[in-house]
């Protein structure tokens, strides 16, 4: 494979993929893709390929971690073994684990979990390609996945990175440019509240860097968050959709 | 160590109800006893995975992705490739599947999946080989499992299969006893098409393709696989029941028999043989 | 150590260890084996050393694997590390994971586990040097220990294997016509039901080969269960055997 | 799989006095919202590691020692030298803690340290390649939480940067491919030193330095890295709680106008350059 | 980690018999407070292995089972064979033995044979050497305890004893630095033999040779091995009791007055010295 | 590193360290170093750096390790990555493991477990630094912070190793002793009882060596005794000191 340098990421201010630095790549998201789970969803976010699924309020399991006052969250993000350059084993890694905890924290804020206390709601994050970003993209469609389930939730948490190229901010970085970029940052976000419920960062950014990165990642999260809604709404055009609109 | 399962919950009610159906020659989906629910099998949709397919098999879903690397051969075959099967039931397929390390249920799923291919000699390992001794492709086929109603084996099998049927690897060149990648691409050497099918007794009879329901009830099952010379390749009994000596013979005759169609599906649907 | 062809494994009718095609190798048996087991039994069956021991009924643990119903049968098949050419790992291989399930499921059925609601049935089996067909041998040994430990049982399970050396089919192979033969089918049976418990098979047969094999096991599991009474009768000669004896 | 932890005992009451007093500007302990409990850090104190430091940050106390190893590079950086950050929160640390394989607490621990080190380019790993695709350098750095009263993270951090500091290798000589260590050491080759600082969410107001019992009220943290140019260089919003986008500038704001006097505590804690 | 054991159900009454008996001078088996149980020591009995050796020490049974690898030497001593000493408790052998990684019972069991062997200088290492820095035996002791009835450590320790007298390994040739093996035997270098004895000390008397009822009420135990030359070469004291300063000293003497008896039980089990 | 021999370590009686046969390394004890844990201790013993947590008696974890009639004893004897000269993976080793087993039985007939059915007591030891004879040292500092939490002792438990370098008996092994000398025996001590709690030994002793090594070790544990009461005298000197004092 010829080498890339950062520089080759932007050219004439166009990005390898084409997109312009303040441009998401597509995405298609789709509501109750699984028969067995309670809440299921399927996001493609670039060649990102996520599926999300939901189980619950139901018994907790093991016993001792429910709680009395509110449901028990658990998560998991995963990655298939064929979901990346290089066959990964399927035993959780490290990175797996932190990237676990912190959907399960960018998502704790959006779930009404004192409805259902000593209950279990259980996320199953199932990324089957990977191309930078499948954390936000993961977080797109768990949001999703628990509208699907009918777990009541103050708002959507809509999700995406914003990052650093040969200088240059730019938007939802794809893994190539994640890789000779010099800064990534995934921000998840609940329009409603105005407020981050995910915030990562590696890299380096200046002050004035990073408050521009904020602001481009907020507004995209609101683009995403309206392309969440219309999801759920071919979901559930016939039905009528409450619950979840009482939001917008 | 192995234990009896718990059962998972089906209604004594609904259970009696598919036992007396199938006693009358009728199934709950309306199908006939030896008739498989609709196949829909998709391949090449993983592009970051050499090979891929997605199997739906009424509302059982399995993906496979096929990845190629280059490892080292086991010492005792030194000029033959390397094949590993690995399944993974992961807990978003069903409510009763936990995450962790696989299971007996996950391995002798990954197992008879293997043995299928590697028996059949599906893939032609000595193809494989690079350098003797040194070098050659090591072929991983993960299945993963994303929603479960029944006959993992069935639609895991035709994913595999149609996986590895549209994986591509890189073409190569050994120079001075180093290998290089070329960018031209080539299919995997293959050999033979191996066909599944599982059978569940039920009461007295014998049904194909059982459903979880099905398999709720059941007591065994047997799996068949058959070569594109229809000849037996593996066989694996499952379950906490027996199955009399002409139910044996009777599964392996209609497998036979039944093979080439399911053979079929799979091609068409990797479009082998334009290459 | 000179490499064997196929061929070499049956020459003239003969194969390597002075056998027919259609005969078992050497069989020995021997029942109450053990102080601590409840039930216990040690099978040498060629070169292959096995010893079976049964615990239970007793409690279920842990108790959450308890049936409200019958008993759970647990199931261990272990090779000693010095069972094998190289050494094994202690570890339980998938390999070993998979012969205890379906050893397991092939004990099931002869068990009357209906007789014993919410306890365990435990059968644990060493295989302490291992010559090919150890998971049948396992099996002759471990429907002793269950008798053995006064387990009722709706039959006594016995189990041989059936290959294709060289073309020809041929009666419970060794490890040596194992590797180097085109098949292998391990058959457990109930004779009083004429049923199938365990059935697994790898290599090539054509149909014809199948069903002449399948009958070949069937006959010689029938042979094996006679041994298999006749040391329960050995053992039990001066107590006098109902139970067992009940299915002759 | 990561669940909604078990929050520890602490009475309501005791939570909302704390809540109640930040409401009004105040903290249990008596400082300012925005000040740092007592820092101590004590470097070398491991004679057997490269560099170890210890800090105590109020109640809290953590160690960190560094080893040094001759190892190989990964095979993408061939040239570099390799770092790992590993975090035990070790049992006696806090009644809560169990013995195990880390956990993600303890993870999350060491990556976001990992990432402040590695970010801000603190070790130039290019410096520690010996024979590339070879022989490297690979340094680890062990965080051991010793007594937990609240925000491990910028303890560890502190005590890492100053354990690094600390840090001294043997010098090496390279001939026919062989290295051979002499006698005389050197620091290794620092280039950065990030600065980390957590912030609280406890009711409306942002508290820097959490005690244990404040992370037991607050809603979220934000960690903030900043490196010796006063940039960013890493940050990790934790807890089931939410921050607005104002307080995140407000913390970032804060972490970039306060990093330089804990840099300052570190390096005099090690007495960096007078070497 | 380590805690308090579950005492298995022994009736206090019985436990009471016991003890009461012990300190009338006799044993509930009938032996005197220094007597072994029988010892039955039958070598060479698994054939795929190089030595073995099943011990019943009363109802107690061992098989230790002796496979030699070429191998990998340690890096500190690189002109040395390597020998690791494994300990398996069954759950064949006991019921609350459970399947599993080794726990601290097998663990120990393990470490204290493996010191009477590695400290007695049992098999010299030295002549285990191949090529240096590269290549050795790898000589694997694993023991697998199939019937528990009491002092699992010297039934244990005498098997293995008699598996590495018996065990034969292949002769080899290097040429070019490349190993064979010849077809012909030879057995394991030895120099020495340890034998291992293990007391207990029950309300105030001590006991040889505890069975399983007697280590239930035993306050401790404490288990000496001696070498041929009548040295002390491990010790290890068991149990939540402690012994007196004159109980140690009499144990160690009872032991060295003890151990050649048992010596040459075990040489006339394996016919050492005819080869 | 220049290659020593044990000669080396023993030269004209005086050891590598200046030591004499009969001394024991500098010893400094602290007791109540730690916020979080009922009791604690930091013990340095020559290089050794240790530092031991207790908590109890507390709900036993997990619940069926409880005992009716007593406190069940937990103990873990853990080294630092960086406490040795290799680093050392965090996994407990097989030596870890079973130095933890003989911890627990040197500390259990001194604790008065009877006083606290269905609880736990929970020793935590950690290896900061490590220099030969540590675990003498754990259960050194073990008993000061069993001391320190309150918990009600029969006596303190003391302990320290002898060994042979070149020949010579020596007291106190430091790590380069250890690996070049003959033999090392740790033992741990209860005056009040002139009993051993813990005895292990490894190399070759005569007869006369090991009586003559048993004494030299008493009678050093009855000089680390007398430090250990000092430690504690000098913690609660203003308290006043029954409870472990009662033992004097």
């Amino acid at each position: 494979m010829p080498q890339l340098s950062p520089e080759d990421l932007f050219r004439n201010g166009i990005r390898v993929d084409g997109r312009r630095w303040n441009e998401l790549r597509p995405i298609r998201m789709e509501v109750g893709v699984l028969d067995k789970a309670d809440g299921s969803a399927y996001v493609e976010h670039g060649k990102n390929k996520i599926l999300v699924a939901v189980y619950g309020p139901r018994e907790a399991h093991p016993k001792h971690i429910a709680l009395p006052d509110r449901a028990t969250i658990k998560c998991r993000y995963h990655m298939a073994p064929f979901s990346v350059e290089e066959r990964k084993s399927p035993a959780p890694s490290r990175r797996e684990i932190e990237i676990s905890k912190v959907i399960r924290e960018a998502l704790e804020p959006a779930i009404l979990s004192e409805y259902y206390p000593r209950t279990s709601i259980d996320i199953f994050i199932e990324v089957l390609q990977s191309d930078g970003g499948s954390r936000c993209a993961g977080i797109n469609g768990a949001s999703l996945a628990l509208a699907d389930a009918g777990i009541p939730m103050r708002d959507l948490v809509a999700a995406c990175a914003v990052g650093k190229i040969a200088g240059h901010l730019a938007l939802d970085l794809s893994d190539v440019e994640d890789k000779l970029g010099e800064a990534d940052m995934p921000v998840a976000y609940m329009p409603t509240y105005n407020s981050v419920t995910l915030l990562q960062m590696d890299g380096v950014f200046t002050h004035d860097e990073f408050a521009a990165g904020l602001e481009l990642a907020v507004e995209n999260c609101k683009k995403i968050y309206q392309m969440q809604k219309e999801a759920l709404r071919r979901q559930y055009l016939e039905i009528g959709s409450e619950g979840i609109e009482a939001n917008r | 160590m192995s234990a009896t399962p718990q059962i998972p919950p089906i209604s004594q009610i609904e259970g009696k109800t598919i036992i007396d159906l199938i006693a009358s020659g009728k199934r709950l989906d309306g199908r006939g006893l030896l008739d498989h629910r609709g196949f829909d099998i998709k391949a090449g949709i993983i592009e970051k995975a050499n090979g891929s397919a997605h199997v739906s098999l009424g509302k059982t879903k399995v993906l496979v992705g096929v990845k190629v690397e280059i490892g080292e051969p086991f010492s005792d075959v030194p000029d033959q490739g390397v094949l590993t099967v690995n399944a993974e039931l992961v807990p978003m397929a069903y409510p009763l599947f936990e995450p962790g390390p696989p299971d007996e249920n996950s391995i002798e799923l990954a197992r008879v999946v293997d043995r299928g291919i590697r028996e059949s000699k599906m893939v032609d390992l000595k193809k494989l080989c690079i350098i003797p001794n040194e070098k050659v492709f090591v072929v991983f086929v993960d299945i993963y499992v994303l929603d479960h109603d029944g006959n993992l084996i069935d639609a895991s099998a035709a994913a595999a299969a149609a996986a590895l049927l549209s994986a591509r690897i890189n073409k190569f060149e050994v120079k001075d006893g180093e290998v290089s990648l070329l960018p031209e691409t080539m299919p995997l050497p293959i050999s033979n098409i191996p066909v599944t099918m599982t059978f569940a007794k039920i009461g007295g009879p014998i049904v194909l393709d059982p459903s979880l329901e099905e398999e709720q009830v059941m007591s065994s099952r047997l799996t068949v696989t058959i070569d594109k010379e229809g000849r037996l390749c593996a066989l694996q009994k499952g379950g906490m029941g027996y199955m009399t000596v002409e139910d044996v013979k009777e599964c392996v005759r209609l497998a036979m028999e039944k093979a080439p169609r399911i053979r079929g599906l799979i091609l068409e649907a990797v479009g082998y043989g334009k290459d």
